[in-house]
């Protein structure tokens, strides 16, 4: 349809850099989950800074290139939907950084972790996916992931009901799968929240999602 | 050398241009300087207020402006009239053109003929014989209407033309009729323009002589009625600078100088209540 | 209400329009009635001397003969030769006056030439007859006939009313006409050109030579030729000066010697003329009006010519 | 949300270019419609024949209605009054200069003849005050009006119209000729006038139109391309060609 603007280029550009952060920062966290790695904090919450530091960036530049070139149409949803995406992915990096938080507060070396690591590929993907439907304009891929987005729930209530399913396990398993498990289907909605976004960049329709 | 030799011509070039200039300008102030030492000679108070048969000039001056102010009478309002047709229905079309045309022809007929068509339709029509001519200063006025015409009609047309558009369309806009536009607003604005050229047209009549020689003729007394001959200053000068006798071609100078002041003064208020007429090159 | 007033001025709105529209015909009757007055009243001379009424030699109003010659010469000579003298002059003061005068000076440089164009012809006629014509005898005629009179265009004897008189009248009359129309075209010379050939190294002359006269060549042909008109139809100075004469250059060559014009002729004999002669007057006048409108015609289209002309 | 001017099936030519194209829209009662589009889209000859201005330049033809209140002004109404009742101001400040500041703004009432002295000094001194003119030029009413800066003048010839009491204010570019502090002013003064009257005004500047308008109307070659409220049109636009336009990436 219409080409980008150079601002526009620059503020992809650097969502972009922010998925790559969370792209790093969520391989870390599913190594230390599978392997089961604790004192990660630190390292997490340099990511979380620097991620919140882009998120900055990127409200700067928004605001100013509303200021400064008066975007109508598809170029104003890009701009404010650009400014959401920035803000939902800083809240997913934040809630991969919630991961290793509960990780190093629990030991949790016995504990069957397999389900929620499962999970967190899958909601690390709809986040992928969510980006690349962004970068795309892609609203049907939105559309599906949206629709994906039902199946996280339901697994990540199947995990919440492990203390009636698995009544053997250790109280502090249970306790942290649940919270991870609340952790990434928080996540997973974010990547609802981006798709959602993408949507209306394209079709200029909102969908009620959020 | 090559420079040199440009340089020379250049400076050749303006010395020419302005020797010629002064050769001009030079003819030009000795008309003034004459008529200026020699009308003064026959100036006096009684010179200008007696009439000729007193030996003053009272009645041709009188009778200048009488018959000046019944060609205005006649010619301003036809060339306004005129020039407001031009101007803002005569845009296109056969008659238009042909009304234009003719306006142009008639400033470029001599004032001789038009004093001609005066003299062969007024005052032969108006005599009894070939022998006994009734000569009218109406005739007079005529043929000088009819040289004012052209004048004040170009002048009527160009300055309502030059108006923009915008005004226009902001009269339309209001609903106003095209006629209350045309008069009260179009050339409301234009008056100025129209004031301009009929002065100029005046100070031109004033200074024409053929078109009276045969038809106000002259008179050496106050003007009774303006359906009689009359005296103007045009042919007083012209009569008595041919007449040889040294006291009378003292009183054409007199005369002159009068004239002349009449048509530099006009001349002159116009110069200073209209902006400079040529632009500036740069 | 609204409705009635709206139809109210409607009706205003066409009245008006043809009561401008009668007055633009009355000036167009006029215009017609000149000429038609003018063909008709000179129908008995163009019955009653044909061809030779173009190129008889003789005016004799007691005998019924005229001959219109000397006066078309006298006219068309006098007008032609003044109007030639007057370009360079015209253009000389108008490169003058566009080029090299200095800001301050051309408000009463202009304000000359417009003067010069305003003094009433009768005016420049009594100079010429009272100041000019003595001045001339003796300063100019007498020894350029005693130097070179042998010459037939330079014989004597010196009248001081001559036909030379009336060309440098008409010259000085002329000169504003053309002067005017040049310093207007000259003054519209397209400026980026100009100061492309200044900044090109080119000097005031030059540019002058190479941009300003060519562009505005077809204008100063056009007052050239208005000029002419002006010259063609003047009266009184020439009556004045001319010294009225009905045989030049029929009876010697001498540009000293007396002379007429159309104009003249008419001023002087159509207050006496009756029957015939007031006709071949007409017919005369008649001429006249012909060369007079078809000068003015070439001229506006000319200038119509120019004016629509684009630059750049 | 009432409609009061109903276009039906508007052409308008130049000789044989066809300027308008089928032109239909319902311009809704006392909001601000704002008309924009590239140069040469129709928009000025959209706007001139709804007060019949189209009709004057040569070559020019119509057809279609236009219903001002159901009543259509290409009928049986006359041409002056349907200009008296749909005022109009040009892109370029047009004050009559051969009057006062005073009587400029009465010019059209006092021209048709129809009011006293009094009362038209009084209308005069309303308008002034309407369109926030009378406190800065009170002391120079008997001055001419283009004596007045550019956006006094503007202000002036919206008074001009207003004076009229027109139903429906058509406004072609106003402020184009302006700088940015009468521009805001004269901005200003459209969004109070739609309390009395409806405007519909051209601007090629978008975010003017964005700024001030209700409703929006998007002229492609002579076509009208998209209709809706400001906000819809600028922040979603249906149509690709509008949304090519309002972005700037035309051509």
């Amino acid at each position: 349809m219409t080409t980008d603007l150079e601002y526009l280029n620059r503020i992809n550009a650097m969502i972009a850099q922010m998925q790559e952060i969370n792209e790093t920062l969520g391989a870390i966290v599913q190594d230390a989950l599978k392997n089961k790695k604790q004192g990660l904090r630190s390292t997490a919450y340099e990511f979380s800074k620097s991620i919140q530091l882009k998120e900055d960036d990127v409200m700067e530049m928004c605001v100013g290139s509303i200021i400064r070139y008066q975007p109508f149409a598809s170029d104003l949803r890009a701009v404010t939907v650009a400014m959401k995406l920035s803000y939902d992915l800083s809240r997913v990096c934040r809630y991969l950084y919630n991961v290793i938080e509960t990780l190093d507060e629990f030991e949790v070396k016995s504990c069957d972790v397999k389900e929620v690591s499962a999970l967190l590929d899958d909601a690390r993907e709809m986040v992928r996916q969510s980006l690349k439907a962004y970068f795309e304009r892609d609203a049907k891929k939105a559309a599906e992931i949206i629709k994906s987005d039902d199946s996280i729930d339901q697994r990540y209530r199947m995990i919440l009901s492990m203390h009636r399913t698995k009544p053997t396990s250790k109280t502090e398993c249970i306790l942290f799968n649940g919270l991870t498990a609340r952790i990434i289907e928080r996540l997973a909605d974010h990547a609802c929240y981006i798709s959602s976004e993408v949507i209306y960049l394209v079709t200029g329709r909102r969908t009620d999602y959020r | 050398m090559h420079l040199l030799s440009r340089k020379r011509k250049e400076t050749f070039v303006k010395i020419l241009c302005f020797l010629v200039t002064a050769a001009v300008i030079i003819p030009l102030l000795w008309i003034i300087g004459d008529v200026i030492y020699n009308g003064l000679a026959a100036w006096n108070i009684s010179f200008l207020v007696s009439p000729v048969i007193q030996g003053g000039i009272g009645n041709a001056i009188l009778g200048t402006f009488i018959i000046n102010g019944m060609a205005c009478l006649f010619g301003i309002p036809l060339g306004v009239l005129t020039g407001m047709y031009l101007s803002e229905y005569g845009q296109e079309g056969w008659f238009a053109s042909m009304v234009r045309t003719t306006v142009e022809s008639l400033s470029g007929i001599p004032s001789l003929i038009l004093g001609l068509f005066a003299y062969a339709t007024i005052i032969i029509a108006l005599s009894q014989s070939a022998t006994d001519r009734h000569y009218t200063a109406i005739a007079s006025a005529l043929a000088l209407g009819l040289m004012m015409i052209p004048l004040v009609g170009k002048a009527t047309e160009e300055s309502m033309r030059v108006i923009s558009n915008d005004i226009r369309e902001a009269a339309i806009a209001l609903g106003v009729p095209k006629w209350i536009r045309t008069t009260r607003i179009v050339l409301a604005i234009a008056k100025g323009g129209v004031l301009t050229g009929s002065l100029l047209a005046f100070a031109r009549i004033s200074g024409e002589t053929a078109p009276l020689l045969f038809t106000a003729l002259f008179s050496n007394f106050w003007p009774t009625g303006i359906n009689q001959p009359m005296a103007s200053l045009q042919v007083l000068i012209y009569n008595y600078a041919l007449s040889g006798y040294p006291n009378l071609v003292t009183q054409a100078w007199g005369a002159a100088l009068f004239l002349a002041l009449i048509v530099v003064a006009i001349n002159i208020i116009v110069r200073v209540y209209t902006k400079p007429k040529y632009k500036e090159g740069f | 209400m609204k409705a009635r007033k709206s139809h109210f001025f409607k009706l205003q709105d066409s009245l008006f329009k043809y009561f401008l529209i009668a007055c633009s015909l009355i000036v167009v009757g006029l215009f017609v009635a000149i000429f038609l007055m003018l063909f008709e009243t000179s129908l008995p001379s163009i019955y009653q001397n044909g061809w030779s009424f173009l190129t008889g030699l003789v005016w004799d109003p007691n005998n019924n003969i005229f001959g219109a010659l000397p006066a078309i010469a006298g006219t068309l000579i006098s007008a032609a030769v003044a109007t030639l003298v007057a370009i360079p002059l015209s253009i000389g003061i108008a490169i003058f006056f566009t080029e090299y005068a200095p800001a301050r000076s051309k408000l009463v440089l202009s304000l000359f030439i417009d003067l010069l164009a305003a003094i009433p012809s009768v005016i420049y006629g009594i100079w010429g007859l009272w100041i000019i014509a003595p001045l001339i005898k003796t300063n100019v005629e007498q020894p350029i006939i005693g130097a070179i009179g042998f010459i037939p265009l330079f014989s004597g004897p010196a009248y001081g009313l001559s036909i030379f008189l009336a060309i440098v009248i008409l010259t000085i009359m002329v000169i504003p006409i053309i002067t005017a129309i040049t310093i207007e075209l000259l003054s519209k010379t397209p400026v980026p050109l100009k100061e492309g050939m200044i900044s090109l190294g080119a000097t005031k002359s030059e540019t002058i030579r190479h941009l300003g006269l060519p562009f505005a060549r077809l204008g100063i042909v056009a007052a050239v030729i208005l000029g002419l008109g002006r010259a063609l139809g003047e009266t009184m100075a020439v009556t004045m000066v001319i010294g009225n004469s009905y045989y030049w250059p029929f009876s010697g060559y001498s540009i000293f010697a007396p002379a007429t014009t159309i104009t003249s002729k008419i001023a002087g004999a159509v207050g006496e003329a009756g029957g015939l002669e007031f006709s071949a007057l007409l017919e005369m006048a008649l001429i006249l009006m012909v060369i007079s409108l078809a000068v003015n015609f070439i001229s506006r289209s000319l200038i119509k010519r120019t004016s629509k002309r684009g630059f750049g | 949300m009432q409609t009061k001017l109903d276009v039906q099936d508007l052409n308008a030519w130049f000789y044989q270019k066809q300027a308008l194209k089928n032109v239909n829209v319902k311009i809704p009662e006392k909001m601000v419609t704002a008309v924009i589009g590239p140069s040469g889209c129709g928009k000025s000859t959209f706007i001139r024949c709804i007060n019949r201005m189209h009709e004057l330049v040569p070559g020019a033809k119509v057809s279609g209605k236009v219903l001002l209140d159901g009543a259509d002004i290409y009928g049986t109404m006359d041409p002056m009054d349907v200009r008296r009742k749909v005022g109009m101001v040009f892109q370029k400040p047009n004050p009559f200069p051969n009057m006062s500041v005073a009587d400029n703004v009465v010019a059209g009432l006092k021209l048709l003849g129809t009011y006293k002295k009094q009362e038209l000094s009084e209308l005069s001194d309303a308008n002034l005050k309407s369109v926030g003119l009378w406190e800065e030029v009170k002391d120079d009413l008997k001055k001419s009006g283009a004596s007045l800066s550019g956006g006094q003048q503007q202000r002036l010839c919206i008074a001009r119209a207003l004076a009229m009491n027109p139903e429906v204010i058509l406004m072609d570019e106003p402020s184009s000729a302006l700088d940015p502090a009468s521009t805001a002013k004269i901005e200003e003064l459209v969004k109070k006038l739609k309390n009395e009257t409806t405007v519909i005004i051209i601007t090629h500047n978008v975010q003017q139109a964005a700024r001030i308008s209700d409703m929006t109307a998007f002229f492609y070659l002579g076509e009208l391309i998209e209709f809706d409220q400001t906000a819809n049109i600028f922040e979603s636009p249906k149509n690709q060609l509008t949304e090519r336009y309002i972005t700037g990436r035309f051509g």
